[in-house]
């Protein structure tokens, strides 16, 4: 299995705050500048890269993302030009753990050995396939596992604890706790109830436990980060991409976006401690 | 359909809702528990007589069931080859074989304890019949529904707003069925407490197909029964128009064991299958997964799924019940096309021939039918689908062929 | 009647086509010896199993009969009364009643030898079920139509197009049923040789009155094997919207000899029977002779006709069928009225508890169920013809409503 | 019986030529005008005068009559007022036989026996009303006969010698034969059927037998007149009037048409004698 995301984890378990997973879409909204935004994520302050695969037909998606898939198809993406993003971005980034984050007909399109063989000589280290439950992935698991990817299982409000152990059950990476019951952008779950869903998903797993759906902002994602291992930031950063497409400051706004959330995200625990 | 007896062409899907290769439950996690939880009701309502007995008197006496099965006599002397008969699934209440999966399912959210109900529509029949259910049992119901297919079936968008349905017209993608039901799946992923979701064809995760397909087979059984009593034998051919497949699958499913009863299917060709412009999934799509299930869709060679087109809002889906695409592959089922041209030229065909307006997605099945009878000898029994009315799709023909109304005439 | 037993209700009319002083056959000489002719071809008709057999064949395969009867027990529970029972003659092919008569009529065209066809009509139903029929038997068509029905019910229009009937718009008068009604009869003294004339209700000359009733009983026959099946007797009340009568004669007629059954037939009031404003021949009108039969009319003082005014097409006429006139005079039939305020709120009322959108004519028969069912014991079965769908009528709904259709929630 | 219809055509008999029905709807395009043109009809040669009963719903009738009648209603005509019409022609003319023609309805909300004694006093000699064949009439028939005014029935190209019989037990004044099947202003017949439909008629009744529906011009009535007792012209005399509404000239038109009908009926058998 990559060992970045581990590696990344335990960094930030010993550094004792939670991690920023920051979400974009690849090539959003063209490649160029869609790689310029990923490899400025790091300095700003981001974890964990994860790379939206745009498809037509994003049903779990809010319409930031969907619109950021557009975006990224109308300009030209491809499933191999996601894979060749999170190569260019390998080349200059050594440690940030990169997540593909998807649907699972691209994939198939491409086959799911080329897919995961390609995906992990790109680079990345982990797969999170939003239309692939336990029930359906244990071909895409197997082809995953042979190349060292983690398949990274998600975990929700409806989830109960039986159902946990068979999402637990071969999961690995990390989980991927979706914080309110709703797509992508949604309104945000309330603290207290993160706090208690991640205190009984810790029950059940060693698992890192990264919080996403709904984290708008700074406040929001430090709240997160009190209790859970990484809070993950998609819509937020990707509304920043639409407000400034075309303007020069695109790339830099999102940076500044993210430094934000960073802040946040490490100011947590401190200020609770 | 792994364990299925060797020969038997009905005993899918497996336990994981799979017919070899297609089908299952790709859905988001949000919605895996709520899938797993209707599978779980609807076997166990399927055990119940008390609903069986149920969703027979609705058929009876709201639906007005069973549906006549009419010797298409004048068509059949105009086409010259096979005798025809004609399913008469237009007749029943709301207009098309719908409603009778709508009355299945609404019952079942009912035992749920469901109190809203939504539904994806692109014809509007779903939704209308829905919507109808939906308030016979004062059910609060949303519908979704592709701006495009709003404009082009209006009278079924009234219909709606007078049930009481609250309509989402749905903007994104080309404005048609598949993004209704993408975004029919989004709300559903937030309301999962409370809200049912009635899918109007046999595709989305299992336990849907199999649902689906065993509330519409009451069309199959009834037609068994009817030809029995009107032929003494099984016809030789069923032919049925498929957009996602109910209808079609409602048709063919009692007669799949039937060795001599050959089943034919008739996509959505639109301008032409080599025009890049149809809805033929089977004909020119790849197995791929959309909207909770594996099947044959329309797809580009990056996997992104291609618009797809046809006159028929009903028939307009990229892709196609898991079942077909089994049914295909198995070489059970012959899968055909018709051309929007086709269509309407069938649709004037029976207007003139029979006195019946057929809806825009059986008038396939009848241009196939046009195309088929004429070569087949006059002791071939082939009964088709007539699935839904033409009224919904009056101003839609009127256009298309150019025709002035009679107030235009004075 | 005059020689009818003393105590029947359902004997009538006399040889001469006379119910008492009403009826007859006020026709100009050069339409009486068809008239004569068509009265022969139908006794002869009624005396020959062959064409009640194929009559039947028809209703049953094409037009779908029987239509069911349904408990309405969301509308009994919310008025609290009587218990209700619809008779779902919208579920027909066609959407109406209309249709049960059109079959009789046209097959009586075909023993008589007559080519053409020719209908008039008010909301299109009549005009859509001959059209439809004719085409069935390869037979032209050429409907009469008002100008402002034709506005009014313009998806029935596409639909009598598309079937290949021939529309003429009448202007005259109101351009509404009655008018068309003229038109037709003028058209039938040009062309007595080849053509037919398919009246659309139990009026004109005798024996059409009669002969419609006799093709329409079928609604009450089957109701009465229905509800004995159903419930183990007779109803107490039966309730149908009126406009020419066709409708309600066919529900009542089997009963009318059934002292314990009440019967009330619903006029169309309008905007109110005192407002002068309405169509409520029984309520408000005095006995005269149009279109063919002595009845109770819409009459100023002078005798001439007073233009009818209703939201329903299909009951804007200022008269009514002969029979009801005497039924009327005798105290067998009660006749009540309802406005197209109350119309449209049992419209509503039936869409909202049933998930049924009723045509706007027996949307009026519902608006007296509304009324009167809440006054009586639980044990009173009442059964109301839901004798039309509302399809035909969505436009002037939505308008009528001051609704927003769906789209335009964006 | 009124003896002015049979001393009419018992002259014309004598005179060795048919007569000339003139049809124009009472009070049309007003009461005055109307009155006027009835008035001056038998000057310019109408030997027998329909006078049309205006009815909304006059199922009878084309256009050109239908148009009339509306005229004459709009201009405030009723049933009474068309009695006062035929009074007062009455008035300055004793020799002119004056019939009514009409539908049933208006009749019968004046009631039979009122209506019959008022048209008899107001100098009436015969009633033609369209919707009542043999079968219905016998209530009016017997109104009309106590008020001595003849009850004309009609004979159409539909009714074979079976139902003439019928058609004429009871007949009274002249029998109306209508030349086409058809609304008035219908086209017209040929003149050889004619001829030999009056023939038909002759040999099973000795009334005269008027003529109409489709006559136009005065060789269509000079032509109709070679065989029949009389010519009816009806629709071509209302276009006429419709021709002329608001004109000055409008009394003259008529009369002058009328007048060159008159020529034609009257010159028809000397040519062919
Ligand atoms: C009348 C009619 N036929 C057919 C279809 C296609 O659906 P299916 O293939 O599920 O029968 C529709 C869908 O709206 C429809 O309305
Ligand atoms: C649905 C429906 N109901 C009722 C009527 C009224 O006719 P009748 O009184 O003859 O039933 C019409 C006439 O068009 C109609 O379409």
């Amino acid at each position: 299995m990559s060992a970045r995301l581990t590696r990344r984890f335990e960094a930030l378990a010993r550094a004792g705050r939670a991690g920023l997973v920051t979400f974009v879409t690849a090539g959003d909204p063209d490649y160029e500048t869609g790689l310029e935004i990923v490899r400025a994520l790091p300095q700003a302050g981001a974890d964990v890269i994860e790379l939206g695969m745009p498809f037509t037909d994003p049903m779990a998606d809010g319409p930031a993302i969907q619109e950021a898939g557009c975006r990224a198809l109308d300009a030209g993406m491809t499933l191999a030009r996601v894979l060749d993003l999170a190569a260019a971005f390998r080349a200059g980034d050594a440690d940030t753990p990169v997540v593909l984050m998807g649907y699972i007909n691209p994939i198939l399109a491409m086959g799911l050995e080329t897919f995961t063989a390609r995906a992990a000589a790109a680079g990345v280290d982990g797969l999170i396939v939003v239309d692939m439950p336990p029930e359906e992935d244990a071909p895409l698991r197997r082809a995953a596992s042979a190349q060292g990817l983690h398949l990274i299982r998600l975990a929700t409000p409806t989830t109960d604890d039986d159902r946990l152990v068979r999402v637990l059950d071969g999961a690995s990476g990390f989980l991927y706790y979706v914080s309110v019951a709703g797509v992508t952008g949604s309104k945000s779950a309330a603290g207290a109830d993160i706090d208690a869903a991640v205190a009984r998903l810790r029950r059940q797993t060693d698992l890192p436990i990264a919080v996403g759906f709904g984290i708008r902002t700074a406040e929001q994602a430090g709240a997160v980060a009190r209790s859970a291992d990484a809070a993950v930031v998609g819509s937020a950063i990707v509304n920043v991409v639409k407000a400034h497409l075309g303007r020069p400051d695109l790339v830099d706004a999102v940076s500044r976006f993210v430094a934000d959330l960073s802040a946040g995200v490490r100011a947590a625990r401190k200020e609770h401690s | 359909m792994t364990d299925a007896p060797a020969n038997s062409f009905t005993q899918g899907p497996d336990e994981r809702g799979h017919f070899a290769d297609y089908g299952g439950r790709y859905v988001a996690e949000t919605l895996m528990p709520l899938i797993l939880e209707v599978e779980r009701a609807y076997e166990a309502a399927t055990r119940d007589p008390a609903f069986q007995a149920e969703f027979d008197d609705l058929l009876t006496h709201y639906v007005g069931r069973p549906s006549p099965l009419y010797f298409a006599e004048r068509l059949t002397e105009h086409l010259g080859g096979a005798k025809i008969y004609f399913k008469r699934d237009e007749v029943n209440f709301t207009g098309a074989h719908k409603i009778n999966n709508v009355v299945g399912q609404i019952l079942l959210a009912r035992r749920m304890g469901k109190t809203r109900i939504i539904a994806e529509t692109g014809a509007g029949q779903h939704g209308v019949a829905t919507a109808t259910v939906a308030a016979r049992f004062g059910l609060s119901c949303t519908v979704f529904m592709g701006a495009v297919d709003m404009a082009r079936q209006r009278s079924n968008v009234h219909r709606m707003t007078l049930l009481g349905a609250d309509i989402r017209p749905v903007h994104s993608g080309n404005a048609t069925l598949k993004d209704a039901m993408n975004e029919a799946l989004r709300h559903w992923v937030a309301e999962v407490d409370d809200t049912f979701y009635v899918i109007g064809t046999v595709a989305g995760p299992h336990p849907y197909p199999a649902m689906v397909r065993d509330f519409q087979s009451v069309i199959g059984r009834e037609v068994r029964e009817q030809i029995l009593d009107r032929e003494g034998r099984l016809p030789d051919s069923l032919v049925a128009c498929i957009g996602g497949g109910s209808n079609a699958m409602g048709l063919f499913h009692p007669f799949l064991d039937e060795p001599t009863v050959r089943c034919r299917a008739v996509e959505a060709a639109g301008r032409g299958v080599d025009t890049g412009e149809h809805a033929a999934s089977l004909t020119r799509g790849r197995p791929g997964v959309l909207h909770g299930n594996k099947t044959y869709l329309l797809q580009d060679a990056d996997g992104q799924i291609i618009e797809p087109y046809s006159i028929s809002a009903g028939l307009d889906y990229p892709g196609v019940g898991p079942e077909h695409a089994w049914l295909r592959d198995q070489g059970r089922v012959e899968y055909v096309h018709a051309t929007d041209q086709a269509a309407l030229d069938a649709f004037q065909l029976c207007a003139r021939t029979e006195g019946i307006l057929p809806a825009l997605e059986p008038a396939h099945a009848l241009a196939h039918v046009a195309e088929w009878a004429p070569t087949l000898p006059a002791d071939h029994l082939m009964v088709m689908n007539l699935c839904g009315r033409g009224d919904k799709d009056m101003d839609t023909v009127v256009e298309a062929l150019g025709l002035t109304a009679g107030e235009a005439k004075r």
